[in-house]
């Protein structure tokens, strides 16, 4: 496994082992209920409060909007159920989010649908950006919220949030944003950006899997509760705290945070290289926004392939990487999003993605930019497909 | 969702992969904008499949079920190649995943119309005998399920 | 810390040895996302598998039927709410639970009032025992679910699990029974105790904290999704999994279940001793039945003292326990438990409870039985309540 | 929630704890319902109080704050002891849980009921100086809401 090349960060990305040591005595001797009050529960508290300050400054919140969740998924579940349902008995019954969310928020958005709140799902340009101008035009009075992501997990497209949440401030409408691609690799001020509410999850920034966070700024309807039960979180979200994993996501992203901007600089540059070498194939196009994209996410179609086979032979070449093609997911529709950006359902399906991290090198790249281009040209040679459309 | 010893090996070392210049029984089944075209090449000499070869675009699991089913058919005689079914290109693959079965029966699929194009070609009237065949369809319009 | 002696196992536990090192390479190496098609993905996924089925062995279920949650508290507000609106469309707008649930029972149920279900909280007799001839006649043809605690968390009792659940499956009632302190303390059998839907977290028995598992029948109506969101546990519970979590949770609760009888016998032992000397002291009251109980659960009542000053007291002694005194809490109301079972508020306010599990050693049960009645008598020499009732 | 130093000292090592045979001004405040009952000893000779002590039935901070309260009356005159707040008992003890505060509250109730006393017995009406006190009532159906 050592020669492996981990090249899908915005699936998951290792714990880092700053982390996992500042995790493990919290799966150890320190196993203390946080609610208990004697010395490892008040400990435990202690190591909560913490961990929940060092989310708040990585934001620019409060510690006091700061709730620890299962995961990105619970965050943005909660977000939206939970405005719902503190805002639908008052009349507002209208949710506006965008094409090319992630399930979390889309799903989430169908489930509220059945119960009668109507949703508008904001189309997106062919970068995959959504226009605030749209934003303004879909507010109603009936508008309980305002669901746009930060940064998409697919094609990388980084929205104007900022712009978005100036609208929303102004129309006196909540503004919640899954940041779950965001969170650890872009910077983010709840303040400037007028940002109302917050997801993210530790496992896309060398944090565990399993524990996440809902920002929910003071003064904002407050989200009616998801998780109903014990008095923890501050009775808003029960159950025992994933002690570690709170500690491990605080630590995470602190630590993601530390010289941002090297790591930025380093591993946009390898992004960059491997845009400008993938897309020199026939027939290769680069899905979501040239420059306006998340740091290692590189998104590319090659036409005449499909994408699981792709894959399936990239890991052949220990390349551990991702597809756009609903294949892999058991559906036989490809990704919404890469259809949202206006891609044909052929091309969709032949699509890739390589998103790195701040653990990647140079060398890494280079052997992805070697071996892509054989796997292409290896499933086009037997692509009835490609034999069509090769010459056109 | 994992594939099989035998999928895996059949998906990177495909069998009877490439075109047939000399095939008298060629058939497209699948849909591009499902992520699946296969397309069978057949060599038919005195009732017997005597060559054939593939090419697919698609899924690990398109890929393999292709290669499998030139395998189970060359060899065969037209009436045993017939009888090919999508459960036993499965079974010979140790099985296929819930959400990929679809992809063997593309494969039979792409031999039956492969069979067709022969009986046609033949002046014979196929679909008495091979049944009906859901066309490639490069732009369809509805829906991927089979 | 060496000598700190832990008695408050129905809180939390310490992960096991066992279960920690099967948990680390998860979050080291092992960091693939088990949706993934490449290597490092199915290897998470097959550990994934591993563990389902670990579970559906401890219980008698089939590993299809195993569903992980991020908690006990979730499986409880899925199964739940999950089912009231799977039922509450068709008619069916009534809950059947008991006084003595856990909050993540009582306040899911809470929160379905407010969604206009009705719910029937049935009483509990002076130890806490629900009587299977009031659900039978508390059932009626509105009835969505029933749900029955296994064992109580402050008092032990053991339910009549298996009698309840010959009564809905007559009645044709879906059974709900909220097993997390019963869960690797206890035999469970799905089938011949006829349980429908089974909550169970893995912290209570030396699994790691933040993951527990929904258990629910093929062939029940199946609770609706309430965590929405991407395709993970087969389309039913969203968000990437816990994967370090979900593979502890299955060894712990193997690990829990060998040798059982064994521990049982040892853990029981100890806390027959603990309450024959400890009700020794004047006025204090064993709380909960004498021997349907869980093995290592001791609840007494010391008249004359508050509970918080007792559990600080004691951990001045690195005594680890808890109380029934609401003070704990924050709240100002004693613990519903054990009004329920008939103790007035303020002796309700001096109840301790020992939670011994299978890491307690005779020694430290000797110290505890040492060092308790001290602390009683300290509290109950400045108590002006003692000194009103020492002479009744 | 997380206890002070101070109140982690003055839970384990309480001032003053015990009774006065000799006091001339002695209340209880409270209710065992709710979990708290404070009782204070108050002797008080020439106007100053010379010697106090209580007895509390009790969370850490309700045993805490009796045993500030008692050390912060202590040699003070009368008029003094009538100015306590339950805010300088808190801030002696480096601050209290939020849902705590009402055990300072408690803290200076007693002390008020202690003086109440005083004056009773001084063949004084206490209410105009002292104002009313929540006399302690071990059945009382109310809430515990202070
Ligand atoms: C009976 C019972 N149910 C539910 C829970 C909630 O479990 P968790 O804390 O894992 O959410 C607990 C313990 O906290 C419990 O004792
Ligand atoms: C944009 C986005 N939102 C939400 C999620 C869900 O996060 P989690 O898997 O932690 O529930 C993900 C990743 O899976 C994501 O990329």
């Amino acid at each position: 496994m050592s020669k492996m090349i981990y090249a899908d960060n915005a699936a998951t990305t290792q714990v880092s082992q700053r982390v996992l040591q500042k995790m493990l005595p919290w799966l150890g001797q320190h196993y203390g209920n946080p609610s208990s009050i004697y010395g490892i529960g008040r400990e435990a508290r202690a190591a909560i409060e913490e961990a929940r300050s060092q989310v708040a400054q990585a934001i620019g919140a409060n510690p006091s909007e700061i709730f620890f969740t299962s995961c990105g998924t619970e965050a943005d579940n909660w977000a939206i159920k939970g405005l719902a349902h503190t805002l639908g008995p008052k009349g507002k019954r209208h949710i506006i989010t965008s094409a090319i969310e992630h399930h979390a928020v889309l799903h989430t958005c169908k489930a509220l649908e059945k119960e009668g709140f109507s949703v508008t799902y904001l189309p997106v340009d062919r970068y995959g950006l959504v226009s605030p101008g749209d934003v303004e035009k879909a507010i109603s009075r009936e508008t309980a919220l305002v669901s746009v992501m930060f940064a998409n997990n697919e094609i990388g497209t980084i929205q104007p949030v900022a712009e978005i949440g100036a609208i929303c401030r102004k129309a006196g409408v909540p503004f919640h944003t899954d940041a779950v691609q965001a969170a650890g690799h872009l910077p983010i001020d709840v303040e400037a950006m007028n940002i109302d509410l917050l997801s993210l999850s530790a496992h896309k920034f060398h944090g565990p899997k399993g524990i996440g966070v809902l920002y929910i700024r003071k003064g904002v309807p407050f989200p009616t509760v998801f998780m109903d039960g014990g008095g923890q979180e501050r009775g808003r979200r029960a159950g025992t705290e994933n002690v570690a994993g709170i500690v491990g996501l605080g630590e995470a992203l602190t630590e993601a945070l530390e010289d941002l901007p090297e790591k930025t600089a380093r591993v946009t540059a390898m992004r960059d290289r491997l845009i400008s070498e993938l897309t020199k194939l026939p027939k290769s196009h680069l899905n979501g926004h040239p420059t306006r994209r998340l740091p290692g996410s590189c998104n590319i179609s090659f036409e005449g392939v499909e994408g699981e086979s792709l894959l399936l032979l990239l890991d052949n070449h220990d390349i551990c990487a991702s597809s756009g093609s609903a294949c892999t997911s058991g559906s036989l529709d490809p990704s919404h999003v890469l259809l949202a950006i206006g891609l044909p359902h052929e091309i969709a399906h032949g699509s890739l993605r390589l998103t790195l991290g701040d653990l990647n090198t140079p060398d890494e790249v280079e052997e992805i930019i070697r071996t892509v281009p054989q796997v292409v040209e290896r499933l086009r040679a037997m692509s009835p497909v490609w034999e069509k459309i090769k010459d056109e | 969702m994992m594939y099989s010893e035998k999928v895996l090996d059949h998906f990177t070392n495909p069998r009877n992969v490439g075109e047939l210049p000399d095939a008298n029984g060629v058939g497209e089944v699948g849909n591009a904008k499902c992520g699946d075209i296969m397309k069978m090449y057949l060599k038919i000499e005195g009732g017997v499949i005597t060559d054939v070869r593939f090419k697919t675009f698609g899924c690990g699991a398109a890929i393999a079920t292709s290669s499998m089913a030139t395998e189970m058919v060359k060899g065969k005689t037209v009436e045993e190649a017939l009888q090919l079914s999508n459960k036993a290109v499965m079974e010979a693959l140790d099985g296929l995943p819930p959400v990929k079965v679809h992809c063997s029966v593309l494969a039979e699929q792409a031999v039956r119309a492969a069979l067709s194009d022969y009986y046609t070609r033949q002046g014979i009237d196929p679909e008495p005998i091979v049944g009906k065949i859901q066309e490639v369809d490069h732009d369809h319009e509805g829906s991927c399920g089979i």
